[in-house]
Formats: structure tokens, C-alpha cells, sequence
């Protein structure tokens, strides 16, 4: 049945909790290695099991070898499929309405399972799962002192500039503002912390479960997790009087308005959008108004040129000037 | 000379009525049947063995070999 | 002393075979056959006594002893067969109780036939 | 004498015992489906109203319950907290065999639990709602057959087995 599992893949318990037995011991028997670069678990009904780590997929066997090719690979069965929607649902997937109907369900310690399957739309006009047929584990490691390398372009003495961070997916983003926000929260030697207001909307950087926040992101940090970014900025503002507020993945016109409350609130503003680089983001109407009456004071781009997350350039915007000569790992 | 068999019998007999009483109040009409059936069985065979101490002295009184 | 005894089983078995008859009439005759026999009981033990002082006297006569015992054997089944025919008229069965008297008087009219001739002879001995 | 007396005594007060017991039987049916119609509702506002996680809210909902469902609701509740089982209508199945042979609960009512378990946490909240209320409908109808059942047996058992106690002693004195 059930072994308590040891020291290396404990950090990814939950999500081992999520699974049947039988998967259970496929991903525990495969390499270390691969288990410490453990990005993703990909689940497709009547496909082969698939897991991605260090930039690479790999098919599970069911003897619990790894294998570049899938003929050999553990064949997921529906009643494995239908296993898994009921736990990570808990046995409740009433209660998981909404985060169902946005396609996620963040479990304890933050893991996010992504789903997919066939859809239907009810007479309320709301799209609703009929079959949920493959899940997309994603395993979000806190990096501690990710951070550390974008610091001294964020914050001059106590002064912390509003900051715009660019980056194209699964670079790393989420993870550099979770511990930035966590630093800027505790504080670090010459900075004293700030109060922090997060708005999680996918509840990916605090990874709340129920509410409570199962990563570190600081003792001064206040979470609305699962709430809309434009909503959740002003509440936040309201509410919480952060001296900072970080939030993840702008893009729709009404987040932009709520940014500019906070400006004139006087609240600094950290951010990331989906994008290559500067160019690329000057091209996306909403991000060019935001770049044009220079909302934000710096502008920072991750790449994967050193591997992921590398700092590729960092813009002063006062100055007009880049910082950065070379990419920082 | 015992006569607790009379009230034996009469004991018997007023229970298995209540008893019937009780069964047919509970629609259990069959289970009446059964109760009284069982009742006189008993005290059919108090009586008989009665009957049979009867003849037995009366052959004696009387020598009807 | 006897009687009050006799007369109390009677009564008490009467009442209490009243007080079953409305509800199960076949208790009732149970608890009459009880007492009939019971009330038997109490007098069988002087019954004896009676039939023997009976046999002394007669023996004193010349008659011939075996008279008496059938006698006392009719008496007998006199007494048997008024008892169940009395029992079968209580719960009812007049017929039943007649076949039973009939019976009873058929097996005393074959005891006492030796009696008859016995009796004819004599009468005949005499005549002639 | 004395010896008779007091076995007969005996018999007269185990039969009437065993009759109370039969007729409690009963009294005891009733009071389950009363517990698990209250269970019901407390898990039907839980679930539909708060959305809690099934096994919080049928922890909370089964606090009250002292008859013969308790060990069934703690033992799912134990099996879901250990997230050993796979479905819940497995986990629920299974626990709800330790009832088959309760003379307390009747095949009815274990049937309507047994349907009841297997939709129970595996669709949105709207056709929650609807098994909750049709399983509430069924338990009613369920009571109010019981109830009737009570009334004619239970005092049946009870006087029968006084009268039986009487009977047989009378019979042995």
C-alpha cells in the first residue's frame, strides 16, 4: 500500500499523494537526478505516462524505468484517470467548481495540476467538464535567493522601483517574484522589510491552499489568492495598505487601470507579462500604453541564454538607460 | 389430592387467549393460529396422561382385566 | 369432610372454565375433563373400601361369587362410559356421547348375559 | 417449592427481556434514520452551501451521531483522511458492509445509503443538491414505514414476551 516515502522526494509529497499506488512507485523507483530536476508529471488518459525534467520528457515504464521511447511506456488507464480527478479533488469536486471551470486545481504546497478533457456547456451557459481526461502535474520549486541577482536593480537604499518583468513562459518568473517578494517581506542586511500585498489570481505564487500559503513569500506578505488582478489590486489597496504589490502575468486592459490606482496611491508595483523582450512588448498594445507613459521605472527580461532564468537585460527607464551589459546567470 | 392441574390448565388457557389477543391486535392472524394450536397441544397432553392415571385406577377399583 | 373438598374443585373449576369458554371454548372442556377426573381422584381411595365390605356380605350368601365381580365390573363401566358421554355432551356432541352410552351398555349386556342364563336356568329349574 | 418459584421467576424475566429487546429493535430503527436524515442535512448544507472538503464535512456532520451509523461515517472519515482508497464510493461500499447484518437497520434504508454513496462528491454542487434531497425524500417515506411498523410490532414483541415467560413457567412448575 501506501510506504512514507524518503528524504529527496519528499518536497513533491503532496503531489505523490495525488496519485495511485501504482504511479506512486513508477516515479519513486526512477533516477534521483531526474527527481531533483522533476518539472512536470503528464497524465493522458490511454497515452503513455510522460515526466519532463532537466528541459527533457522521459516515458515511465511500469518497472519503473525510464525510457526515451514510448512503446515501452505504463499505458494510463480511465480508472487511473478517474482515481486521480477524486484525489487531488479530495473526494469533493463540488468544491472545486471554479478552479475546474478555469481548467486547474492547485493542491497542498501549491502544486498546480492542469486539466483537460472534453467540455460541455450547460443551459447556464457555463462551460463545465463532462470527461477529465489528462493532468499536468507542475512541480514549482522555491528557489531560494532566486532573486538575489535582480535585488540591486529593484531597490536603491529603501527605495524600491516599480518594476516590470518580462519573460516568455516557464522561465522561472513566478518563482523570481515569489522570492523577491519574500525578500522584500523579511527584509534583507541594509533593506528593513516592507509590508507585501500579493494578488495570486491563479494562486501560483503563494500557492494558498485554502487560504493559507503553503510557500514561504514573508512574514509582511498579505494574499488574495484565486482573485481577479483588477479586483484584487484596489481591494488590496483598501484593505491592506501594502507599501508594495506584486502581482503575476498582466495582459487585459482592466489590469492596467488598476495599476495606475495604485500609482496614484503612492503603492510600488511588481509585475511580469508574457514576452521575449522589450521590442516584443512594445509591439502588445496594453503593455505599449503601460511602457509609454512610463508607468514603470525598470523593466527587467529573463531568457534561457545561461539556462533558465538567466537575467538576459535590466532598463532603467528614469535614465533611459540599460544597466545590465551581459546576461547574469 | 392435586388439583393444581386444574389451574394449570386454566392458566394455559387464558394465556394463549391474551396471547391471541396480542398476535391478531399485531395482524399476525397465522401466528394466533400457531400460538393456539401449541396451547392445546399441551394441555392435551396434561389431560391425556390424566386420563391415563384415571383408567389405570379405575381397572384397579374395579378388576376390569 | 369429603364433599366440601369435592364441592370446592367443582365450583372453582366451573367459574374458571366459564371465564376461558368465551375466548377458547376447547380450554374450557379441558379444564372440565380435569376437574371430572380430579373429583374422581378424591373418591377413589374410598371406593375400595365400599366394594370390599360389598363382597363380604355377599359372600356370607350362597350365591356364587363370580355374580358379584361382574357386578362390580358393570358398575365399572357404567361409570366410565357415563363419564366421556357426559364429557362429549359438555363440548356439544350429543351424538358422540349417545355411541359411547350405546357402546358402554352393548359391553354390559355381553358381561352380563351368564347372569341371565344363570338366572333362566334357575327359573326353569324351578317351573319344572 | 421454593426452588420452583425462583427458576420460574427466571423464565418469566428473561422472556419479558427478550421481548423488550425484540421491540427496541424498532425503537432503535427509528432513531437511526432520524440520525442519518440530520447527518444528511448538516452534509447537504456543508457541501452545497460552504463547499467544504468531504471528509471535513462529514466529520462535522456525523458529531452527532451515537447509533449504529456512527463507526460507518468514522471509518470513511479515516479512509478519506488517509487518502489510501482510490474512490470514495469503494471506501463507502466497504464500510457500509459492517451494517449488513444489523438488526437495527433494515435493507431499506442500507439500500438508499448504498445508492446515496456511490454519486456522492463526484459532481458539481447543483446535482448534489438533488441526490441530497431525493435521498432525504426516500429516508422520509423510509421513517414514516418504520414508525408504523413500531406501533403494531414493538408492543406486540414486548407483550409476547411476557406472556411467553408466564406460559412456559406454568407449563415447568
Amino acid at each position: 500500500m501506501k510506504q512514507k516515502t524518503d528524504g529527496l522526494e519528499y518536497y513533491f509529497q503532496p503531489v505523490l499523494d495525488a496519485l495511485p499506488d501504482n504511479f506512486r512507485k513508477m516515479i519513486m523507483s526512477v533516477s534521483k537526478e531526474i527527481l531533483r530536476e522533476l518539472e512536470e508529471i503528464r497524465v493522458r488518459q490511454g497515452r503513455p505516462l510522460m515526466v519532463y525534467s532537466r528541459g527533457r520528457d522521459y516515458f515511465l515504464c511500469p518497472d519503473g524505468s525510464v525510457s526515451r521511447y514510448p512503446k515501452k511506456a505504463y499505458v494510463v488507464t480511465d480508472q487511473d484517470a478517474r482515481c486521480i480527478l477524486e484525489l487531488i479533488s479530495d473526494y469533493s469536486i463540488y468544491a472545486f467548481e471554479e478552479e475546474l471551470a478555469s481548467g486547474y486545481i492547485t493542491l497542498q504546497g501549491g502544486y498546480r495540476v492542469g486539466i483537460s478533457g472534453k467540455m460541455t456547456s450547460g443551459k447556464d451557459g457555463i462551460i463545465r467538464f463532462q470527461h477529465i481526461t489528462s493532468f499536468n502535474f507542475r512541480i514549482a520549486r522555491e528557489i531560494r535567493n532566486a532573486s538575489n541577482k535582480i535585488i540591486p536593480y529593484v531597490v536603491k537604499g529603501n527605495r524600491i522601483f516599480h518594476t516590470l518583468i518580462l519573460s516568455p513562459p516557464q522561465m522561472g518568473k513566478t518563482t523570481l517574484i515569489r522570492d523577491l517578494a519574500r525578500q522584500l517581506s523579511n527584509g534583507f542586511p541594509g533593506f528593513s522589510g516592507v509590508k507585501v500585498g500579493i494578488v495570486d489570481e491563479r494562486s501560483e505564487i503563494a500557492g494558498c491552499y485554502q487560504g493559507i500559503p503553503q510557500n514561504d513569500v514573508g512574514v509582511r506578505t498579505d494574499i488574495l489568492d484565486g482573485c481577479p488582478k483588477a479586483t484584487g489590486i484596489i481591494m488590496l489597496i483598501r484593505s491592506m495598505s501594502p507599501d508594495v504589490i506584486i502581482t503575476d502575468e498582466i495582459g487585459k486592459p482592466m489590469d492596467v487601470m488598476a495599476i495606475e490606482d495604485a500609482l496614484n496611491a503612492g503603492i510600488t508595483i511588481i509585475t511580469t507579462a508574457h514576452s521575449h523582450g522589450l521590442e516584443d512588448a512594445q509591439r502588445r498594445p496594453i503593455l505599449r500604453s503601460l511602457l509609454e507613459n512610463n508607468v514603470f521605472q525598470r523593466i527587467m527580461v529573463l531568457g534561457n541564454s545561461l539556462g533558465t532564468g538567466t537575467l538576459e537585460k535590466a532598463y532603467d527607464l528614469i535614465e533611459g538607460k540599460e544597466l545590465l551589459d551581459r546576461p547574469i546567470r | 389430592m392435586n388439583i393444581d392441574i386444574i389451574f394449570k390448565i386454566a392458566a394455559v388457557g387464558i394465556l394463549i387467549a391474551v396471547l391471541n389477543q396480542v398476535l391478531l391486535r399485531a395482524g399476525r392472524e397465522e401466528m394466533a393460529m400457531l400460538t393456539t394450536l401449541a396451547g392445546v397441544v399441551v394441555v392435551l397432553l396434561m389431560v391425556v396422561n390424566l386420563i391415563n392415571n384415571l383408567f389405570n385406577s379405575i381397572k384397579s377399583i374395579f378388576r376390569l382385566y | 369432610m369429603g364433599i366440601v373438598q369435592i364441592l370446592g374443585i367443582g365450583i372453582i373449576a366451573a367459574i374458571l372454565s366459564v371465564t376461558i369458554k368465551q375466548e377458547k371454548p376447547e380450554f374450557a372442556v379441558m379444564v372440565s375433563i380435569a376437574t371430572g377426573i380430579t373429583i374422581f381422584f378424591v373418591i377413589a381411595d374410598k371406593l375400595p373400601y365400599v366394594i370390599d365390605t360389598f363382597n363380604n356380605i355377599i359372600s356370607k350368601t350362597q350365591v356364587n361369587m363370580v355374580f358379584i365381580s361382574t357386578l362390580i365390573k358393570i358398575i365399572g363401566i357404567a361409570y366410565i362410559t357415563e363419564f366421556g358421554s357426559q364429557i362429549c355432551r359438555d363440548m356439544g356432541e350429543g351424538s358422540i356421547a349417545s355411541k359411547i352410552e350405546l357402546g358402554g351398555k352393548v359391553i354390559i349386556m355381553v358381561l352380563g348375559l351368564p347372569i341371565i342364563t344363570a338366572l333362566t336356568e334357575t327359573i326353569l329349574g324351578i317351573l319344572s | 417449592m421454593l426452588m420452583k418459584i425462583i427458576s420460574s421467576l427466571l423464565i418469566i424475566i428473561c422472556c419479558s427481556l427478550l421481548g423488550v429487546h425484540m421491540s427496541h429493535r424498532y425503537t432503535q430503527r427509528i432513531n437511526n434514520i432520524r440520525e442519518l436524515r440530520n447527518v444528511l442535512s448538516q452534509l447537504e448544507t456543508e457541501i452545497v452551501h460552504y463547499s467544504t472538503i468531504l471528509a471535513h464535512a462529514i466529520r462535522k456532520s456525523s458529531k452527532s451521531v451515537k447509533g449504529d451509523w456512527k463507526p460507518v461515517f468514522d471509518n470513511i472519515v479515516e479512509a478519506l483522511e488517509s487518502r489510501m482508497e482510490y474512490s470514495l464510493s469503494e471506501v463507502w461500499q466497504e464500510s457500509l458492509r459492517s451494517l449488513k447484518h444489523n438488526p437495527n437497520i433494515h435493507k431499506a434504508e442500507y439500500e438508499i445509503m448504498q445508492r446515496f454513496g456511490l454519486q456522492l462528491g463526484n459532481s458539481d454542487k447543483i446535482s448534489q443538491e438533488k441526490y441530497f434531497q431525493l435521498t432525504q425524500e426516500q429516508l422520509k417515506i423510509e421513517e414514516n414505514s418504520a414508525r408504523e411498523e413500531r406501533l403494531k410490532y414493538s408492543r406486540m414483541y414486548y407483550n409476547l414476551g411476557i406472556l411467553l415467560g408466564l406460559g412456559i413457567a406454568i407449563i415447568l412448575f
